[in-house]
């Protein structure tokens, strides 16, 4: 038990720090690809490090909301980060916050962010948030229905016991899984405010999602937006790798299988940042009012996911 | 003998107030006499209540719980009307529409249709029956021509050939009846009485008893105002002085009713069939769902509830043709509920348009702020007469409504579709008369309404509790209509 | 009335229940009497409603341990006295009652202290007539007494809708109202018509009721009738009509009362109809109330998304909410036809667990939109904003509110959701092939509508408590006084626990469902977590969950002022450096609506006025309102006047022609008898 | 077998009085409808006496004696009256013009028979025959009722019919009991003095007495 919880400690830890690489990674990747000159590895770590030492500075009628929100979105995101098995299999944390739960925590910072964001008062504060929410009402039933599909054929919503089944036991082709692959891709770049949904380095604030609402933030309290973003796209990663390629994740107690589980986690990540990277820079931002019909098309192919499943596999 | 007091009471009052009907407390008398009736039928009525049915004056009268409930009713509402009336008439008075003379005909017809309608109530014999019933209408007619304006004169032309064809039909009927009941009981006098009729009914001519309950229920049926003989209602409720109003709607309508049932009870001993049930369901049905889509295009008010009237006789019939006793029951209880409210909200309604010096709804608004008492009276009478508990016309319309739902569910859209349509006009309108914006003058004299909320009481009490030995009165009733 | 209390031996929780009945009938009626006096009927009749309710809410819970008790009351009909019956469901909604109908009340004290004192006196004794109405249906036992009780609810709640009758839109609203609740209750009479066993007045109790057998068309027929009837009541597109209308003309106390409590008699009406009274169901009545849900639920919450006054929004999503339980509301009944009992106690457990969720945050909401409106003197959001600096009490406990009906975890909207898709997911237990493809359809649609309530409550609680006043004037909004903050803070209480403590809940919700299906949701998580069916399947512990997320936060809190520094600069906003803000500058309630306006346009009516360039003051108007009114409603009303129309003809003052019709009706009946 | 001489003048009188609401029917002038009604009471005021003599029924007479001045004497006189007072003995013009009206009549005393055949197969009494032609007299009043446009003979039509109920009264059953009678009387003759009044009112107050003034009470 003890064991298990260090486990789980370790693990959270693990994605904590290693979130910031991974982002480092992606935008490398894709500076290459756009044939840019890249920043370091670990550029995003020394921007936070920045962040920290600078003053906050805040608007006047900034309510205490403002100020507390950057914390909540880090919690959200460090506990989103504990319920997904990134290494190993045994999370004794997990039964507290099943698949459902972890929408909801994402949900909870996404929220949060975009009250915040609404709190100033500001033209684009508010314009982020609404699309931000936009985006979201279309991407959180979508994620929720990719997660049906895995529950239906693991018969739960516990991601451990869900990796357990696609993975260590015998091997089986699930079509509908296939279908949910695409949606969940499609939803985590929206999610993650990437092209084609979003541009994170966009200087245009007129096509700004996420940026736009933090546009206020400064020093810490954006340190650790920036962190609980990096956290997130982590998070998405390891869960999309529990998901659909859960193979060498360790299961529980075998802690010999660690070293490779953590091997195959490096590698699975930096194929998936570089194939995140690969997709950004050849496709382009799509309009705003291209994104409902985009997101929707990943509802609809998570949708199909499900009733695949019940045609063919049940 | 206290059968003699409650005729004779009535009556000494007509002649009385027909000579000094033009002094000043002419009002008072008129109230003092109909109190002394009402207490003479409260007399009557325990004598009933204690002893069981009376047969008296060799068989002249008869009095059993079905007419005894409605004789008290109609010394009861024949009261707080002339309560009613006293303070309504001395503003009209002052209003410059009516003059001592008129008000003396006015009070001496009073007396003489509230006796006329005791006397049918109370009657054992057909004919005597309709001889009053006629009389009743004859007292009434010059009393809604009382304001000499032209719509009441045609009103009151109306009132008198519609009703007065219609009436000579229930002769007919009548003549016929007693053609089927002689060779029964022989020529004379006996043939006619009721009594006698219902011991025999199983022996008379089924044909001949058909025809004649066709006759009666035409005649009378048209003062019950069932459509589509219903078309004097609406004129004479609008253009008569609202007291009158009041009691043709609240009375003259019940005893009307009461008429056809007496028939009815005697043509069901006769055919075996439910002949006559049907009947009365059909034009039941006809008239509530007529009513209930003319009420939508109603302006005045007076006419409007005069509608409602046509629509809730319309049930009450519709509940005595199905027949069994709970619809008997429901039948009887809805009768009561809808006197006692409709008289209610014709007195609220009366003031309401002096205040406002028009019957048009579109000139009454906002009565809760310059006469609040008015006001609620009423919202509540409306309310309560919509079927809305725990007011208790909703106890009748709950019986007559599932029974129907039980029997004949085939009536039950009709009757659905008129409730919602009524409800939807009445409310609709009465919501503005009574809330809102006002510009609206007071009274000059202290309006009386402690008569509106007797009745509204007595008709929330009867909502949540009837006393036993009234339920059981009503249920001896019932069983008389044959439940 | 007081000899109607029996002499029985010991203190049954429905002599309790009836006691608080009375108190409150007297309270109502001493309002009246002492209206001379609005002191004291804000200090003491109101706060003593208050205590009663929190005696209910306890004798409620009472109830759901002690076994069922009832007694007669010696009023109603001959033969057909008022039956009172306390079993488990009404206890359950006892307890959703009176603790919603606590705080409202205590709020209602001091929110009332301001009205002139006529209204107030009747305000009190309408407000506690439609408490004991509320509370008589629960208990009601046979067919009379609940439609009394019913129409009582109804009538009381109309006259506190109308209370500002000045206002046309305000009378237009009350008669929306209480025309299409007494429409319903017309039908749901139908309803009890088709159920009563014999002819006779007897028949009419609710244990006649359940020991007759109906044909199984008929109890098709009752409850399609039922249906309509409580769904009338509750909102059920497309009879949601005067919902919108009617919550924002009332009080805002009232509101809360009549959003939080009485839909959830209308949903207690339908449990006990479909559940209890008929006993067995056909197995597309599951279907239609699941689909019928989802409909009113997206609906609701689309339309909840473009409202631009903060009432009217609230009414909307209590739409959807309906909507939702419906929707679990058919999925137990689909289980249960289906003969899988554990999880349509599932179901019903999500179902339930909802009501009374429902019943905290909305009231919450409602009356935290209250102390708004009564500060700044409007309700339309367009006129709001940055009040969270002026009134940060209510803002706050309001945001409990938002975040909990948003479904976020770890507050009392989440479990049930959660409870709720759990139940979908385990729906391949089925034995209908057909109804497993629906299914995972009907939960993306719960899923969107969850979502979209989160946009909605982004958008209610951005646009009134955040950013820029809107208006110059709102600096001098003041914070309510303690009454008000103390019910707030005790539905928001109420928000919380729930939301962390749904084995206990569940508990409770348990001997309801046993006594519906017979079969309750076995719970394998232990006091601290929620495990339905089985710990491996699912499970969820919102105690640990949330202790988690304050240690991570405290520990990133410290953390950052160990390792660094709490320095803070205040200066202008930023917003990229554009020279002049103003408070226009912000999203306008439409301006937030309008992507979903753009989505679901062809949902609705919109209707808009655009201001033109030059304007120096320009002025938007945007308004969207739903079709169903067009649809639905305006062919009736041309149809009934077209009908009454044609009857007026018939009737043209002619004397002759009336004589016809007699002359005619005699002929007919002649020649219709021989 | 052949009845009695004086029951068959009573069959006799009735097919006279169904003759004079026929002729009632066609009449246009109102004095010559006055005339006719008197006629016809006298017909029914001679039958019900000949009722009484032959079924040694006495109260008969004292209907007799009351039809005789009630309906040949005092209404006649008082229409008289009126028609001088008012003057309003122009051409009543029909709603129906006469023949269309006379068919629908004769339509109607051809169901009148045949409804009243089977009843009068069972009646106790001598002359039920005339049981029918009382019907037909009645329905064929209502109808004059409904053609004429103006207010006496609306009356007049009014109590043609109260003639034609009378007449089944006495012919059809020997008489109703003597009171039934006498109220019916009583009322008769009070309605007629209303009838009285009202005219004077009607009168005064639209100066004709024409029906087509009183049609302001309506739907629309």
């Amino acid at each position: 038990m003890t064991a298990g919880i260090l486990m789980q400690l370790a693990q959270t830890l693990l994605a904590i720090l290693l979130a910031p690489l991974l982002m480092g990674w992606t935008n490398q990747c894709r500076a290459w690809f756009q044939g840019r000159s890249a920043p370091p590895l670990t550029q995003p770590y020394r921007m936070i490090r920045k962040l920290f030492h600078k003053d906050a500075v805040i608007a006047h009628d900034a309510s205490p909301l403002f100020r507390f929100a950057p914390y909540m979105v880090f919690a959200c995101m460090a506990l989103a980060a504990g319920i997904v098995p990134i290494v190993a299999n045994d999370l004794p944390f997990s039964p507290a916050a099943d698949a459902i739960a972890l929408v909801g925590v994402f949900a909870t910072a996404r929220v949060f962010l975009a009250l915040a964001a609404m709190d100033i008062g500001t033209s684009f504060g508010t314009l982020g948030a609404r699309r931000e929410m936009l985006v979201s009402f279309l991407a959180e039933p979508a994620l929720l229905m990719v997660f049906f599909t895995t529950s239906f054929i693991a018969q739960s919503t516990q991601l451990p016991v869900i990796v357990e089944t696609l993975a260590h036991k015998q091997f089986a082709i699930y079509p509908s899984l296939a279908f949910a692959a695409v949606a969940f891709w499609m939803v985590s770049t929206a999610e993650n405010a990437r092209i084609p949904v979003d541009n994170p380095t966009t200087h245009l604030e007129l096509t700004m999602i996420h940026e736009a609402m933090i546009l206020e933030y400064s020093a810490r309290h954006l340190a650790l937006i920036e962190w609980a973003v990096a956290l997130k796209l982590f998070t998405y990663s390891a869960l999309g790798i529990a998901l659909f390629i859960p193979w060498g994740i360790a299961p529980a107690g075998n802690y010999g299988a660690l070293p490779l589980a953590m091997l195959a986690l490096v590698g699975k990540m930096a194929a998936g940042g570089l194939l995140l990277a690969f997709l950004e820079a050849i496709s382009a931002k799509l309009r705003l009012f291209r994104v409902p019909e985009y997101l929707s098309t990943a509802f609809l192919l998570a949708v199909l996911g499900t009733l695949t499943h019940f045609l063919l596999e049940v | 003998m206290e059968i003699y007091w409650l005729l004779g009471i009535p009556f000494a009052g007509g002649i009385f107030l027909a000579l000094w009907g033009s002094r000043g407390f002419a009002p008072e008398i008129n109230a003092l006499f109909s109190l002394l009736t009402f207490l003479a039928a409260v007399w009557l009525t325990v004598r009933v209540v204690s002893g069981g049915p009376i047969l008296t004056a060799n068989e002249w009268f008869f009095i059993d719980p079905f007419n005894v409930f409605l004789v008290a009713l109609t010394a009861f509402v024949a009261f707080t009307t002339a309560l009613f009336s006293r303070p309504y008439m001395r503003i009209e008075q002052e209003h410059g529409r009516l003059n001592t003379a008129r008000l003396r005909l006015y009070h001496s017809s009073y007396q003489i249709f509230i006796s006329a309608m005791l006397l049918a109530l109370t009657t054992n014999n057909m004919g005597i029956l309709w001889v009053s019933m006629e009389a009743a209408t004859l007292a009434t007619v010059l009393l809604v021509s009382l304001y000499r304006t032209p719509a009441a004169l045609e009103a009151a032309w109306k009132y008198f050939i519609l009703c007065g064809v219609g009436i000579a039909q229930a002769l007919f009927g009548t003549i016929l009846l007693y053609f089927a009941a002689e060779k029964v009981l022989g020529s004379g006098g006996v043939a006619l009485l009721w009594t006698h009729l219902n011991e025999v009914k199983d022996q008379l001519e089924p044909r001949v008893l058909q025809l004649a309950f066709v006759f009666m229920l035409v005649g009378y049926g048209t003062k019950v105002g069932l459509a589509p003989l219903h078309n004097w209602l609406p004129d004479a409720h609008a253009e008569g002085p609202t007291p009158i109003s009041a009691v043709l709607s609240g009375l003259l309508l019940n005893v009307a009713l009461y008429a056809v049932m007496r028939s009815k009870v005697l043509v069901d001993g006769a055919l075996g069939t439910d002949m006559a049930g049907n009947l009365m369901m059909g034009f039941g049905l006809l008239s509530v769902v007529m009513a209930a889509f003319l009420i939508k295009r109603q302006t005045d008010v007076k006419r409007m509830f005069a509608y409602s009237s046509i629509e809730h006789m319309g049930l009450v019939t519709f509940a005595f043709g199905m027949g069994g006793a709970l619809a008997n029951f429901a039948g009887l209880l809805h009768m009561t509920m809808h006197s006692l409210t409709k008289s209610a909200i014709f007195f609220a309604v009366g003031h309401a348009t002096q205040s406002a010096g028009t019957q048009l709804m579109s000139g009454i608004r906002g009565l809760i702020k310059t006469c609040p008492t008015i006001g609620w009276g009423l919202m509540l009478g409306t309310v309560a007469i919509l079927g809305v508990p725990p007011f208790g016309v909703f106890a009748s319309e709950f019986l007559i409504i599932t029974t129907a739902m039980h029997e004949h569910p085939w009536a039950t859209p009709f009757l659905l579709t008129a409730l919602g349509v009524a409800f939807a006009s009445i409310f609709g309108k009465v919501q503005p008369m009574v809330f809102g914006e006002t510009e609206l003058a007071r009274l000059p004299h202290q309006p009386a309404l402690t008569p509106v909320f007797v009745h509204l009481g007595l008709v929330l009490m009867l909502g949540l509790f009837i006393p036993p030995y009234l339920a059981a009165w009503y249920r001896q009733a019932a069983q008389l209509l044959g439940g | 009335m007081t000899d109607a209390i029996p002499v029985d031996p010991g203190f049954t929780p429905l002599a309790g229940a009836w006691w608080i009945v009375l108190l409150w009938l007297v309270l109502a009626f001493a309002g009246l009497i002492f209206q001379r006096r609005p002191h004291l009927i804000t200090h003491l009749i109101i706060p003593l409603g208050a205590l009663g309710a929190l005696g209910m809410a306890l004798i409620g819970a009472a109830g759901l341990v002690e076994p069922v008790s009832r007694f007669v009351l010696p009023i109603g009909l001959p033969d057909l006295p008022f039956h009172l019956r306390l079993d488990a469901l009404s206890a359950f909604f006892l307890i959703l009652l009176g603790g919603a109908a606590f705080g409202v009340t205590l709020y209602a004290s001091g929110y009332l202290r301001h009205m002139e004192r006529g209204a107030l006196a009747l305000l009190s004794l309408w407000y506690h007539l439609f408490l004991a109405g509320m509370v008589m249906v629960m208990l009601a036992d046979d067919a009379y007494a609940f439609m009394v009780a019913w129409e009582l609810m109804a009538l009381s709640s109309y006259f506190l809708v109308t209370t500002d009758h000045d206002i046309p839109d305000i009378r237009r609203a009350g008669f929306l109202y209480l025309l299409i609740a007494h429409v319903g209750a017309v039908s749901l009479l139908l309803c009890f018509g088709v159920l009563q066993g014999g002819g006779q007045i007897e028949s009419y109790s609710f244990d006649a009721i359940r020991a007759a057998e109906p044909a199984p068309f008929w109890s098709s027929v009752a409850f399609l009738l039922a249906l309509f009837g409580f769904g009338a009541k509750a909102g059920l597109v497309p009879l949601h009509v005067w919902l919108p209308e009617a919550h924002p003309a009332a009080p805002s106390p009232v509101s809360a009362l009549m959003s939080g409590v009485m839909l959830k008699t209308a949903i207690y009406g339908l449990l006990r109809v479909s559940f209890d009274l008929l006993g067995t169901q056909a197995s597309w009545w599951g279907i239609l109330v699941l689909g019928l849900g989802l409909i009113t639920a997206v609906y609701g919450v689309i339309f909840a998304a473009v409202q631009s006054d903060m009432k009217r929004l609230l009414a909307w999503s209590s739409i959807e909410n309906i909507g939702v339980i419906l929707v679990g509301i058919g999925l137990a009944m689909i289980f249960h036809t289906d003969g899988k009992g554990g999880l349509a106690a599932l179901a019903l457990t999500a179902t339930l667990y909802h009501a009374i969720n429902h019943a905290f945050f909305k009231g919450l909401l409602f009356i935290g939109t209250g102390a708004v409106l009564h500060a700044t003197g409007t309700r339309l959001m367009g006129e709001l904003g940055g009040v969270m600096r002026f009134m940060p009490w209510t803002a706050w406990l309001t945001l409990i509110g938002a975040l909990a009906i948003a479904g976020l975890p770890p507050l009392n909207g989440f479990v049930s959701e959660w409870l709720l898709l759990q139940a979908f997911l385990l729906s391949p237990g089925l034995s209908q092939p057909y109804l497993n493809m629906v299914i995972p359809v009907a939960a993306a649609s719960i899923a969107l509508a969850a979502a979209l309530a989160a946009y909605v409550m982004v958008k209610f609680f951005g646009v009134v408590f955040l950013g820029q006043p809107r208006d110059p004037n709102l600096k001098n909004a003041h914070e309510v006084c303690w009454p008000q903050r103390l019910g707030m803070i005790w539905l928001a209480l109420g928000c919380i626990l729930l939301g962390l403590m749904p084995a206990q809940v569940i508990g409770w919700i348990a001997p309801v469902v046993q006594q519906l299906i017979g079969q309750t949701l076995h719970n394998d998580g232990g006091w601290l977590m929620l495990a339905p069916v089985d710990a491996n399947r699912a499970s969820y512990a919102p105690l640990i969950f949330f202790l988690v997320v304050l240690a991570v936060l405290l520990l990133t809190f410290l953390a950052v002022r160990k390792l660094y520094h709490g320095r803070i600069r205040r200066s202008d906003p930023w917003d990229c450096g554009y020279p002049e803000q103003d408070a226009r500058m912000q999203d306008s309630a439409e301006g937030f609506g309008q992507p979903i306006r753009q989505i679901f346009e062809s949902f609705m009516r919109v209707e808009r006025e655009t201001p033109d360039p030059f304007d120096r003051h320009p002025k938007y108007r945007g308004d969207s309102r739903d079709n169903i009114w067009l649809l639905c409603y305006a062919p009736i009303a041309r149809l009934a006047a077209w009908l009454s129309d044609q009857t007026g003809r018939l009737q043209h003052g002619r004397i002759q022609w009336y004589l016809v019709y007699s002359f005619a009706t005699l002929i007919f009946l002649l020649v219709f008898t021989r | 077998m052949t009845l009695p001489i004086h029951l068959q003048i009573v069959n006799l009188l009735a097919a006279l009085l169904l003759l004079i609401s026929f002729a009632m029917l066609s009449q246009r002038r109102i004095i010559g409808l006055v005339t006719l009604f008197a006629w016809q009471g006298l017909a029914l005021a001679v039958s019900t006496a000949l009722v009484g003599w032959a079924t040694g029924q006495h109260h008969l007479y004292y209907s007799a004696g009351i039809t005789l001045i009630l309906k040949v004497i005092v209404m006649p006189w008082i229409f008289y009256a009126l028609v001088k007072k008012l003057d309003v003995d122009r051409d009543v013009e029909p709603m129906i013009n006469i023949p269309t009206t006379m068919l629908i009549g004769i339509a109607l005393v051809i169901f009148a028979f045949n409804l009243a055949l089977p009843i009068s197969q069972l009646a106790g009494t001598v002359t039920r025959s005339t049981l029918g032609i009382a019907m037909a007299c009645v329905l064929l009043a209502f109808l004059m009722m409904i053609t004429r446009s103006k207010a006496i003979p609306q009356v007049i039509g009014f109590l043609a019919m109260e003639n034609g109920l009378f007449f089944a009264a006495t012919s059809a059953t020997y008489g109703m009991p003597l009171v039934v009678e006498l109220g019916v009387a009583l009322d008769v003759l009070v309605g007629v003095f209303v009838l009285g009044i009202f005219f004077f009112q009607i009168r005064e107050t639209f100066d004709s007495l024409d029906l087509k003034h009183m049609e302001k009470l309506r739907e629309r």
